[in-house]
């Protein structure tokens, strides 16, 4: 049976996704936070998932203003980097899931999600710098990926309430599709941060380390603040956290902390990483 | 004659009572929706080299206002967000002038660059 | 404050816009079919909505398969009519309501509904064939249109339970919208046909019937059926019928049954119309 | 090594037991993406001249499998649908045609325009 191992929370901001490519990690400015995570990678080649859905939010990239999803699921048999405005990362194209994806779609739309399905998906730094901090520069990525968009970019986005509840239904769903497949969720964006505004800048290590703590042991009360709450504490576009309970409620509801890590600055964003197993 | 509806008042929102913040809702999406599709038209290569030759004829194929043209011809990226861009969206603007997202947002707290990096690197702005 | 006034569900089959454009309604062939039109034109010309609501699908036409929504509500301030081969139909520009669309976005969004907005959509025969049917050829459209379109065509398609309820958040959504609108909700497609396959031609009409009586009396029972049961009973297209649940959820409990009508055949299909007042 | 996953067995779904009748469903997406992407795109005037000039070069761009290729050539709607075609999307080569959905229903199920015609005159077919 199809199972959900754990789930990892990382940032995506794009200056990791460049430092990897540039072959930077070792240089001083970003030396420590490369070393933070190298506990996350540790794990996954222990666990070894054959699958990631990856959370993520698209940035003006293969999503335009003409129609924008407030949840897309991707069914494609393959992905390709995005090209941004700085032509696409060097990085090998993703191989997808079509029989998961699908099968996942079938359960959430059964279940009232009112999904967009994508067989077409050029995909960002918002998908692609989190498989880069986790595998590093594979010749190929040794798992399938499975990419879920969120409209965290224009008003009015899901609730955090409902983002835990399309979580747990996710969990539902993959095991109501016949395979005996490992799967990682990855749930990107964040930490605080704030990119536009006389407010841009703005960091609240407070808000993120609770977050950090709380998306372990009581998500339900993240999923009990507003949108408006997020915004406020963790900036404009810290409010990309909410995609984390998405990948928190696909767990069980006990889970065991594998790392965390916590960087300031990454460029304008506090870098963070909780790493979880299902229990 | 047909009856207006008014999806909000700015004033009852209380997002929009979060300092130095602009919250990119239908009201700003409808005001800037031509500045969004030129900006990501950006994404193509063969767009970036005829905005960078002549960016007021590229502009005007979208049908940006004249506020909208004079806020990207000053890179005035605030004035951009506060006329419907989406920070997003606007920031494809600055990869075609090989800008970071650190420069943008410097700018539109009003330091230069230096200042802000070091903001940042002594741990960004507080609440 | 904005209240619907009522609902109307029609077909929206193509060869009918045809009919109409072409100056054919008065045809031996057509004449009976447009004339039991006529109350319900009646009915609108006392009513007189602001604002039209209409639930539609695409038809391979706004919408490819590269990404293909659910739900998605049009947030624009016109559309244009689509050319889905012929050219576009010749008939006017479509006037839109931003404030009410983004409004309802909102409550919807709020309301566990996961939109995707659309801020460009040209339309097709889903939503304009019933404007032509209630309104004829005017210079201008007598309303304001906020198109709300629904995947019918790719399985999975949302339960007809998740359609009557996206219904009810409606009534709820333009309440919350500041303003003063008589708006009328639209519900589009059926009845009974299948367009593909040996069972090409399939019509049922008691099963039609059915549905004509229950979908002012009785809803619930039509959205008990899940969406195998519309499509083995009324035609793989017939399942098309699950958009009148929208429209019929947007109404209070108890409705007037203003009129219906019953034809076969219009070009493929069976086509009916009910007309049902809020009380 | 990576495992496959299969997300459907046919024979377990209640819509295949539906006689002669053709669901649209993920398998069936898959198989004709590139077919209906082909078909959707004789939206445009210009691709339908195209098509209509040369429609082997103007499948060639696309990607049709052989078989894809040659149902459409030979205009067979139901074969069209079998590898993988929605119907709305294999309707745009009828239109080019000048077709009505009349013909290509008529084709699907083994009539003649006329005989079909009277088919629906007479209230459709039963159950
Ligand atoms: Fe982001
Ligand atoms: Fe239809």
């Amino acid at each position: 049976m199809n199972r959900i191992i754990g789930g990892i929370g990382t940032s995506h901001v794009p200056v990791l996704g460049a430092t990897i490519d540039g072959g930077r990690t070792e240089t001083d400015e970003w030396k420590a936070l490369f070393d933070d995570y190298v506990p996350a990678q540790s794990w996954l080649s222990e666990v070894q998932p054959d699958v990631a859905i990856v959370i993520y939010n698209d940035h003006a990239s293969a999503f335009s203003l003409d129609m924008l999803p407030t949840f897309a699921v991707g069914v494609a048999a393959e992905y390709k980097p995005a090209d941004e405005g700085w032509g696409p990362r060097p990085i090998p194209t993703l191989k997808g899931d079509p029989d998961l994806s699908w099968g996942m779609v079938e359960s959430l739309v059964e279940s009232g999600f009112d999904i967009t399905v994508c067989q077409q998906l050029d995909v960002d730094h918002g998908l692609t710098v989190p498989l880069s901090i986790l595998w590093g520069q594979p010749e190929s990525w040794p798992v399938k990926v499975i990419p879920i968009a969120v409209n965290v970019i224009q008003y009015p986005l899901p609730s955090p309430q409902r983002c835990l509840a399309l979580g747990r239904a996710i969990r539902n769903a993959v095991s109501s599709v016949q395979g005996d497949s490992k799967i990682l969720m990855v749930g990107t964006g964040g930490m605080s941060h704030q990119l536009q505004g006389a407010r841009a800048g703005l960091i609240n290590t407070p808000f993120d380390r609770m977050f950090l703590d709380k998306i372990s042991s009581d998500p339900d009360s993240l999923a009990a603040m507003s949108v408006s709450d997020y915004i406020r504490e963790a900036g404009s576009e810290g409010a990309e956290l909410i995609m984390w309970l998405i990948m928190r409620g696909a767990l069980g509801p006990n889970v065991e902390k594998v790392h965390s890590a916590y960087h300031v600055p990454a460029s304008n964003t506090a870098a963070g990483m909780v790493v979880l197993a299902d229990k | 004659m047909l009856k207006p509806n008014v999806y909000q008042e700015p004033s009852k929102r209380d997002y929009e009572q979060i300092p130095g913040t602009i919250v990119f809702d239908g009201r700003r999406a409808t005001a800037g929706y031509a500045l969004n599709r030129m900006c990501i038209s950006l994404n193509s290569e063969q767009n970036r080299e005829k905005f960078s030759k002549d960016a007021v004829s590229y502009m005007n194929k979208f049908g940006l206002t004249v506020e909208q043209r004079e806020a990207v011809m000053k890179r005035d990226w605030l004035r951009m967000l506060e006329l419907g861009a989406n920070i997003f969206f606007a920031f494809k603007i600055a990869i075609v002038d090989g800008l970071t997202m650190q420069h943008v947002a410097a700018s539109m707290c009003g330091l230069d660059i230096a200042e802000y990096k070091a903001m940042m690197r002594d741990g960004g702005r507080g609440l």
